[in-house]
C-alpha cells in the first residue's frame, strides 16, 4: 500500500490535446460502424441506449396520460396494455441493463485498468450489432401492432391467450440476450487479463468491481432466460406442453426460470450505477473512499445473493410457503449488501472537501431514491405485506424509485462526470443543476404518490379504475410530465455542448484514476501515450496537490 | 362510498388488515429512521464540510471496523424483525380454520364466478356474512388471475390446473373492492367486483332468498348423471371405494404412499384417477377430463366433501351423511349450520387475526 | 501469474488413451445397470456414472486438471449455479403440497 | 518470457494485447466462461426435466423405453471417440505435426457426421410413429408390444393388471405427460444436435486451415478451443444419455 506518489517525468500533453484523438481518427459512416474501438463503440452504445429511453418514454408519457382518468378514454384497453408492455419490455431490455454497461462500461473499462481495449474488440462491435438487430425485432413488433403480454410473460397467458406478436418480441429478446451475455464475457475477461503492471485486485477503482460483478451476473443469468424464452416461443407455436396446464404443463415454472434470470437482472442494473457512485462521490468529496475492502467485497456478495432470491416475486403465485418463506430471509440478506454501500459512501463524504457540481446533486439523488427505493424492496420481502401489495402500483413505485431514481441518476452522474473526458467539452452548468432538480421533484412527484395508491389498493396494469383513485393519479401524471421536460432539457443542454461547450481539459474535476491522470481528454485511440504503472491505491486525494493545475500534464509510471 | 379526500390507509375489514398495517407502520419507522438519518448526515456533512477553498487538503480516510459491523448488525436485526412478523402473518394467511365457510371461486377472462355451498351462484360479487371465517377454493379455466381484496389485506393467484386457497373473516360490513391483481389480457382491468358483508342476520335472509340448488345438490345430481354412482355405491358390479368419510381421510395408495384426500386429490381422481391408485383398486376408473367443466367439479367435490362429518364450531357433531345414493339433506350440510353462539366482533378479533378456536366436541 | 506455465502442459496420448477406455467402460456399465431394479437408487446410480463420466472428459480431455486456479473456479462456479437453481426450485415443487404447521411461529 | 518476445510479431497477434501468452489466456478464459453459459443454457432444459420427471414418474418411464435405446448406446459410443480423437488432435497440433492433426480432425468429424445421421433416423421414426408433440401427437399409434406391457405395468408395482374399456380415459393423462417428455427430448436433443452442427462447421474449418499450415507450436488456440466446445457438447450428451434413454428400463424385467 504505497501512499506516496512518484510524480516524475510528467509528460506534457498541451499540444498533443490539438492533435489525434479516438474522435478525430476518422469521420466516415465505415469508420464509425465497423469501428473495434471501445470508445467508439461506447458512443454507438450512447446513441442506441438513449434512444430508446426516450421511445420508452413516451410510452410512458401515453400511459399517464391514459391514467389521468379513471375511465379508459384515450386508448382502450388493448393499446394500453401494449403500451405497458412496451415500455417495460423497451427500459429493461433495451435501456436500463444496457445503459451502464455499454456506455460507461465501455468507454471507461479499459481507460481505468490502463489497457489498449478490451480483450475481443471484434467481440464488442458484435455485442452492439446482435443489440441492434434484437432491438430491430422488437420495434418490429411494436410496428406490427405489438404485444400485450407484460414485460413478464407469464405463461399461459402469453402462451395460449394472447393474440399479439408475442413471438417476434421473444425472438428479440432471445438475440439482445446474447450481447450481453456476449458484453458480459469480454469484459470479464479484459479485466482479469488486461490490467497495467502494478494495477492489483484492490488498486482497481470500485466502477471496475463493479462491471466484474455484472458481468459474471449477466454471464450465469442470461443464459436461463434465453432458453426460457425459447421454450416460451415454441410453447406458443407447437404447443409442446411444458407451460400449458392444458396440456400437463405447470406455469409457474414460467415464472421459477423467468425470475431466475430477472431478479439477478434488477442488479445488472444496479450495480454498474452504484460503480459510478463510487468514482464521483469520492471525487467531490476528496476523499478516498470509506471502507474499499467492504465495497469490493459487497460485490461479490451481490453476485451470489442475487441468484437466490428469485421467488419473491412469486409469493403468491402458488409456490410453496416454505419457499416463500426461504427466499424471504435471503432477500433481507441480499438488502445488507446495499446497505453497506449506502453507508459507505455517506461516510465517505465524512471530512471532506464537497463540492456541489452536478454529477454530485445526482449522486445525492441517487443516495435519497434509491434509499426509498431499496427500503421499500424490503416492504415488498416481507411476507405478509406482499400479499397485500403484489401487482399493485406500489411494487410499481418500489422499482421505478430503484431503477430510474436509482439507475437514471446513476447514470446520469456517470454521464455528466465523464462527459468532458469523452467528448473534450463541458456542458452548462448551471443548467444542468436546474435540471437535475426538474428531474428529482418531478420524480418525487410521479412516483410517490404511487406507494399510496398501491397499498390503497390500486392493481398495476389497469387501463381503468375506480375513481376514488383519481387525485394521486393526477399528480402522479403531473410528476411524469416535469420529468419528461427534465429529461428533455438534459438531452438539448448536452447536444448543445458538443457544439458549443467550453473545452474541458484533461482533468476538470481534479479527479484521480488512470482515465483522467494518465491520458488526455477525449483519448487517443490506443487510450495512452505509454502504458501506465499504478503505484498506488484508487481515490488518493489525500496525496494531491489541488492548487496545481490538474489540465496540463499527463502522469507517467516511474 | 370512499370520499374524496385522499386517503393513506384503505379501510380495515378483516382481521388481517390492522395485522398488516402494524407491519407497514413498523416498516415505515425503519425507512424514515434510515431516510431522515442518511439524509440527514448528507445534508449536515455538506455543510460542515463543503469546500471553502481549493487548497483544502482532507485526509486520508481512516475505516473503521467497529462502525461497519454496527451498520451490518442494526439492520440486519431489523430486518430479521420484519422477516419474522411478515412471514407470521404469511403463515396465518395461509393456513385457513377448519370451521371455515366454503365458497368456490371460478376466475376467467374477464369475469369471478363464484358458488356457494348451497349453491347461490354469483358473478363478480360475493356475499359474506362478519365475523365468519370464509374459505376460499379457487381455480381458473383459462390464465392465471388474481384474487385480491384491498380491504381485508389478502390476495392469491388464481391458477388453471389447481387449485388455491385464500381466506378471511371480514369484520365490518360493507360494500369492498374485488380486484383482479394479475395481468390476464384485454379487460383486466374490467375483472373487477364486490366484496358485500353482510350482518349474519341479512346474510341468512340474502341466503334464503335464493331458489338454486345447492352446490353440493348440484354435485349429488351429477353423481348420479355422470355415472359415478355405478362403481361407488354397494351394490356396483364393478366395485370402486367407498367414498363415505373420503374427504380428509388419509388414503393409501397402491404404491405404498399415503395422501390426505382433499381437494387437489379429488380432482386428481376426477381427471387422472390411475395417477394415484387407492390400495386394493384396480384401474377401472374412466378419467372425466374434458367432460365435466371446472364447476361441476367443483360441485362433485363439494358433494364429496359433505360425505364427511364435520365438526363445526357449535360444537355439534353433524348428522353421517345418508348412505352413497340418496339424497343428503340439505339442512345438514355442515357449513350451514347455523351459529348461536355469540360471533367474534371485529375488535375483539383485530388483534388475535385468526379467528376464535373452536373448542372440538371431542 | 506464477501458474501460467501448468497451462501449457501437454497431456499424453497415453492419459488420452485411458481416459477414452473408462469412459466407454462407464458407458456400458450405465446401460447394464439400467436394467437391474434398484429402485430410488437407479436414479443416483445413472446420475452418478454420468457425474464421474463428464468429469473425466473436463479434467482430462478439457485439461482442467492441469489449469489454474481461476479456471477451476469458474468450471465449479458454473455448474455450481446450475445445482442452486435446480435446489431451490425443486425445494419449491417438493415442498408445496405439505401442510403448513402455522404454529411455528406463534 | 523470452519465449513471447519471439511472438511478439506473430501475425496472430492482436495489436492490443501484450504477447501470445496473454492472448492465449484471455482466449482460454474466455471459452471456458462461454462454456459456463452454455451450461446455464442446457441447465434451464435440465430444470424442466427434472421437475417434470419428479411429477410424472411412471409416464416418463413408458415414454423412455418408447426410445431406441440401442441407437442412443452406440451414438454414446461415438461421441466418446469422437471426443478421444478430437483430444488426440489437440495434442498433435501442441506438437505441430501438422499430417496428424487434419487426420485426427477428419476422423472426429466423420464420427460427429455418424452421431448425426443416426440422430436423423431417430428423428424420422418418431416423426412415423406421431411422437412429434403437437396436434399429431399421437402415443396409441405406438405399437410396440414391449412398451404396451409396461404401459400398465408402469403403474405402481402391482402386477395384475389388466387392460380394460377404461383404458381410453386412463392414456388421456398418460398422453399429456409423455407428450412432455418428447417435447423435452426434442428440445434438449435437438438443442445437442445443433450444437454438433456448429461443431461440424468449425471442424471444417479447422481442417481447411490446418491443411494450409496456419498452426504452429506456438500458436494453435483454435484447435484447443474448438477441442474445448467438442468435448462440453460430449458432456452434454453423457447426461442426456441415462436421462431420457435409460428410465424405467428394468421394468422389462
Ligand atoms: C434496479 C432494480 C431493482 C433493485 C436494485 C431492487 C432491489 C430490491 N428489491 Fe425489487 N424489484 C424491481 C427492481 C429492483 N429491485 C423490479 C423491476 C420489480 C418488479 C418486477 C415486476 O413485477 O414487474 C421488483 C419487485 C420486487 C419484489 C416483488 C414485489 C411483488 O411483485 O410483489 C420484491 C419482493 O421482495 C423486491 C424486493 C427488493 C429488495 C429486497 C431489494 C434490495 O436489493 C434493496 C436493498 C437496498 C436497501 C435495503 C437500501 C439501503 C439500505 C440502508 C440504507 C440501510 C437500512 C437497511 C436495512 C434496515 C436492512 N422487489
Ligand atoms: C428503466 C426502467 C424504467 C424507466 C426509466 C421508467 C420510466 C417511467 N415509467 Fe415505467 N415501468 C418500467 C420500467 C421503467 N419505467 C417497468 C419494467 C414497468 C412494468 C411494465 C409491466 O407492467 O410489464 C413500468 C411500468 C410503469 C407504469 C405502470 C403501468 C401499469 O402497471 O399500468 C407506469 C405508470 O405510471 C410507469 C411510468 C413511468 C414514467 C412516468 C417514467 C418516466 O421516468 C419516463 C420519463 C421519460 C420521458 C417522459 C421521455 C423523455 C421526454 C420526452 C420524449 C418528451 C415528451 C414528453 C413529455 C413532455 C411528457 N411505468
Ligand atoms: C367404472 C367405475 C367407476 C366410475 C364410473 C367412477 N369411479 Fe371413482 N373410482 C373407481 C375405482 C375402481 C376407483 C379406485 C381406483 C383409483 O383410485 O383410481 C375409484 C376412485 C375414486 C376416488 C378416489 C377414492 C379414494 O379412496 O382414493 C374418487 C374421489 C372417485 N373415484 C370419485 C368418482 C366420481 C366423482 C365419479 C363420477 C363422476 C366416479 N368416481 C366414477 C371406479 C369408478
Ligand atoms: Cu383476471 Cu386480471
Ligand atoms: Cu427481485
Amino acid at each position: 500500500m504505497s501512499a506516496h506518489v512518484i510524480e516524475s517525468k510528467p509528460l506534457v500533453v498541451e499540444h498533443k490535446e490539438e492533435q489525434e484523438n479516438y474522435l478525430t481518427a476518422g469521420y466516415t459512416l465505415k469508420s464509425w460502424f465497423l469501428t473495434l474501438d471501445h470508445k467508439r463503440i461506447a458512443i454507438l452504445y450512447l446513441l442506441s441506449v438513449t434512444t430508446m429511453f426516450f421511445v420508452g418514454g413516451i410510452f410512458a408519457s401515453l400511459m399517464r396520460l391514459e391514467l389521468m382518468t379513471p375511465q379508459s378514454d384515450l386508448f382502450e384497453p388493448d393499446n394500453f396494455n401494449k403500451l405497458f408492455t412496451m415500455h417495460g419490455i423497451v427500459m429493461v431490455f433495451f435501456f436500463i441493463i444496457p445503459a451502464v454497461p455499454g456506455v460507461l462500461g465501455n468507454f471507461l473499462l479499459p481507460l481505468m485498468i490502463g489497457a489498449k481495449d478490451v480483450a475481443f474488440p471484434r467481440l464488442n462491435l458484435l455485442s452492439w450489432y446482435v443489440y441492434i438487430v434484437g432491438a430491430a425485432f422488437t420495434m418490429f413488433t411494436i410496428v406490427s401492432g405489438g404485444v400485450d403480454t407484460g414485460w413478464t410473460f407469464y405463461t399461459p397467458y402469453s402462451t395460449s391467450s394472447s393474440q399479439t406478436h408475442v413471438v417476434p418480441v421473444v425472438l428479440g429478446l432471445f438475440i439482445t440476450g446474447f450481447s450481453s451475455i456476449l458484453t458480459g464475457l469480454n469484459f470479464m475477461v479484459t479485466i482479469h487479463r488486461m490490467r497495467a503492471p502494478g494495477l492489483s485486485w484492490f488498486r482497481l477503482p470500485l466502477m471496475v468491481w463493479s462491471i466484474y460483478a455484472t458481468s459474471i451476473i449477466q454471464i450465469l443469468g442470461t443464459p436461463v432466460i434465453a432458453v426460457t424464452l425459447m421454450m416460451a416461443a415454441l410453447e406458443k407455436v407447437l404447443r409442446i406442453g411444458i407451460f400449458d396446464p392444458n396440456l400437463g404443463g405447470d406455469p409457474v415454472l414460467f415464472q421459477h426460470l423467468f425470475w431466475f434470470y430477472s431478479h439477478p437482472a434488477v442488479y445488472i442494473m444496479i450495480v454498474p450505477g452504484m460503480g459510478v457512485i463510487n468514482e464521483v462521490v469520492t471525487c467531490f468529496s476528496r476523499r478516498s473512499i470509506f471502507g474499499y475492502r467492504a465495497i469490493a467485497f459487497a460485490n461479490v456478495g451481490f453476485v451470489v445473493f442475487s441468484f437466490v432470491v428469485w421467488g419473491h416475486h412469486m409469493i403468491v403465485a402458488g409456490q410453496s410457503v416454505y419457499s416463500a418463506l426461504i427466499f424471504s430471509i435471503l432477500s433481507y440478506l441480499v438488502g445488507i449488501f446495499s446497505a453497506i454501500k449506502v453507508f459507505n459512501w455517506t461516510a465517505t463524504m465524512y471530512k471532506g472537501s464537497i463540492s456541489f457540481d452536478t454529477p454530485m446533486l445526482y449522486v445525492f439523488g441517487f443516495q435519497g431514491l434509491f434509499l426509498i427505493g431499496g427500503l421499500t424492496g424490503l416492504f415488498l420481502a416481507a411476507l405478509g405485506f406482499d400479499v397485500h401489495v403484489h401487482d399493485t402500483y406500489f411494487v410499481v413505485a418500489h422499482f421505478h424509485y430503484v431503477m430510474v431514481g436509482g439507475l437514471v441518476m446513476a447514470f446520469l452522474a456517470g454521464i455528466h462526470f465523464w462527459w468532458p473526458k469523452m467528448f473534450g467539452k463541458k456542458y452548462p452548468e448551471s443548467i444542468a443543476k436546474f435540471a437535475m432538480i426538474l428531474v428529482f421533484a418531478g420524480f418525487n412527484l410521479t412516483f410517490f404518490p404511487q406507494f399510496i395508491l398501491g397499498y390503497l389498493g390500486m392493481p398495476r396494469r389497469y387501463a381503468s379504475y375506480p375513481d376514488e383513485f383519481q387525485v394521486l393519479n393526477v399528480m402522479s401524471t403531473a410528476g411524469g410530465s416535469v420529468l419528461g421536460l427534465g429529461f428533455l432539457l438534459i438531452a438539448a443542454y448536452m447536444v448543445w455542448s458538443l457544439v458549443f461547450g467550453k473545452k474541458a481539459g484533461m482533468n476538470p474535476w481534479k479527479a484521480t484514476g488512470l482515465e483522467w491522470e494518465h491520458t488526455t481528454s477525449p483519448p487517443p485511440t490506443e487510450n495512452f501515450y505509454e502504458t501506465p504503472i499504478v503505484n498506488e491505491d484508487p481515490y488518493n486525494y489525500a496525496n494531491r496537490d489541488f492548487t496545481k493545475d490538474f489540465n496540463k500534464e499527463v502522469k507517467l509510471g516511474a | 362510498m370512499q370520499s374524496s379526500t385522499v386517503q393513506f390507509l384503505p379501510e380495515q375489514a378483516s382481521s388481517f388488515a390492522l395485522q398488516v398495517d402494524l407491519l407497514y407502520l413498523y416498516l415505515t419507522a425503519v425507512s424514515a429512521f434510515f431516510t431522515i438519518g442518511i439524509v440527514g448526515f448528507i445534508i449536515f456533512f455538506s455543510i460542515k464540510y463543503r469546500r471553502r477553498s481549493d487548497a483544502d487538503r482532507p485526509p486520508m480516510t481512516v475505516s473503521n471496523l467497529l462502525l461497519e459491523i454496527t451498520w451490518i448488525v442494526v439492520p440486519l436485526a431489523l430486518s430479521f424483525v420484519m422477516f419474522i412478523w411478515g412471514a407470521a402473518i404469511f403463515f396465518k394467511m395461509a393456513s385457513p380454520p377448519k370451521e371455515s365457510m366454503d365458497v368456490y371461486v371460478t376466475g376467467k377472462q374477464w369475469m369471478w364466478k363464484i358458488q356457494h355451498v348451497n349453491g347461490h351462484r354469483e358473478i363478480n360479487e360475493l356475499h359474506v356474512p362478519v365475523g365468519k371465517p370464509v374459505r376460499l377454493t379457487m381455480t381458473s379455466e383459462d390464465v392465471i388471475h388474481s384474487f385480491f381484496i384491498p380491504a381485508f389485506r389478502i390476495k392469491a393467484d388464481v391458477i388453471p390446473g389447481s387449485y388455491s386457497k385464500l381466506w378471511f373473516e371480514a369484520t365490518k360490513p360493507g360494500k369492498y373492492h374485488l380486484f383482479c391483481a394479475e395481468y390476464c389480457g384485454t379487460k383486466h382491468s374490467g375483472m373487477i367486483g364486490s366484496i358485500i358483508v353482510m350482518e349474519q342476520r341479512d346474510y341468512d335472509a340474502w341466503l334464503g332468498n335464493t331458489k338454486d340448488s345447492s352446490l353440493a345438490e348440484a354435485g349429488q345430481k351429477l353423481f348420479k348423471t355422470m355415472g359415478c354412482v355405478s362403481c361407488h355405491s354397494a351394490d356396483s358390479d364393478i366395485k370402486g371405494p367407498n367414498l363415505e368419510g373420503i374427504y380428509g381421510k388419509q388414503v393409501r395408495l397402491q404404491d405404498g404412499s399415503v395422501i390426505t384426500a382433499e381437494e387437489r386429490y379429488l380432482r386428481e381422481s376426477l381427471l387422472a384417477p390411475n395417477a394415484k391408485l387407492t390400495e386394493g383398486f384396480t384401474a377401472n376408473m374412466p378419467s372425466y377430463q374434458g367432460l365435466m367443466t371446472e364447476e361441476q367439479i367443483l360441485q362433485l367435490i363439494s358433494y364429496m366433501r359433505t360425505l364427511t362429518p364435520v365438526t363445526t364450531n357449535t360444537g355439534l357433531k353433524t348428522l353421517p351423511t345418508t348412505a352413497l345414493g340418496q339424497t343428503p339433506k340439505p339442512e345438514v350440510t355442515p357449513v350451514q349450520t347455523p351459529k348461536p353462539v355469540t360471533t367474534p366482533t371485529a375488535t375483539e378479533n383485530k388483534l388475535s387475526g385468526s379467528p376464535k378456536k373452536s373448542e372440538p366436541a371431542k | 501469474m506464477s501458474d501460467d506455465h501448468s497451462k501449457h502442459h501437454i497431456v499424453q496420448p497415453t492419459t488420452y488413451a485411458t481416459i477414452l477406455g473408462a469412459l466407454l467402460l462407464f458407458t456400458v456399465l450405465t446401460y447394464y445397470v439400467a436394467f437391474i431394479d434398484l429402485g430410488v437408487l437407479s436414479n443416483f446410480v445413472a446420475m452418478g456414472i454420468a457425474v464421474t463420466k463428464g468429469s473425466l472428459v473436463v479434467l482430462f480431455f478439457m485439461h482442467i486438471f492441469y489449469s489454474t486456479r481461476l479456471l477451476w473456479v469458474v468450471v465449479a462456479g458454473s455448474f455450481g449455479w446450475l445445482g442452486l437453481m435446480l435446489v431451490l426450485t425443486l425445494g419449491d415443487y417438493i415442498t408445496r403440497h405439505w401442510d403448513i404447521q402455522h404454529r411455528i411461529f406463534f | 518470457m523470452h519465449s513471447s518476445e519471439h511472438s511478439a510479431h506473430h501475425p496472430a497477434l492482436a495489436h492490443h494485447f501484450q504477447d501470445l501468452d496473454q492472448q492465449k489466456d484471455a482466449t482460454w478464459l474466455a471459452m471456458w466462461v462461454f462454456l459456463g453459459t452454455e451450461i446455464m443454457f442446457f441447465g434451464g432444459l435440465f430444470l424442466a426435466y427434472v421437475i417434470y420427471r419428479s411429477s410424472y414418474p411412471d409416464a416418463f418411464a413408458i415414454a423412455s423405453n418408447a426410445l431406441n435405446v440401442n441407437m442412443g448406446l452406440g451414438n454414446t459410443f461415438v461421441l466418446i471417440i469422437s471426443s478421444f480423437t478430437m483430444a488426440m488432435s489437440v495434442y498433435s497440433a501442441q506438437m505441430a505435426q501438422t499430417g496428424r492433426l487434419v487426420v485426427f480432425l477428419i476422423l472426429t468429424l466423420v464420427l460427429g457426421c455418424t452421431f448425426l445421421s443416426v440422430k436423423y433416423f431417430e428423428y424420422k421414426d418418431k416423426f412415423d410413429s406421431h411422437l412429434v408433440p403437437g396436434r399429431h401427437f399421437d402415443f396409441a399409434h405406438h405399437h410396440d408390444p414391449k412398451t404396451g406391457a409396461i404401459l400398465e405395468g408402469a403403474h405402481g408395482g402391482s402386477a395384475n393388471t389388466e387392460s380394460t374399456s377404461h383404458e381410453a380415459g386412463h392414456s388421456e393423462k398418460a398422453r399429456r405427460e409423455i407428450q412432455i417428455f418428447f417435447s423435452l427430448y426434442f428440445a434438449m436433443t435437438g438443442l445437442h444436435a445443433f450444437h454438433m452442427i456448429i461443431g461440424a462447421g468449425l471442424l471444417i474449418w479447422l481442417i481447411v486451415s490446418s491443411m494450409k499450415g496456419r498452426f504452429s507450436k506456438e500458436y494453435n488456440s483454435p484447435v484447443e478451443l474448438v477441442g474445448l466446445y467438442w468435448h462440453f457438447v460430449d458432456i452434454v450428451w453423457i447426461f442426456l444419455f441415462p436421462l431420457l434413454y435409460l428410465i424405467g428400463r428394468h421394468h422389462h424385467g
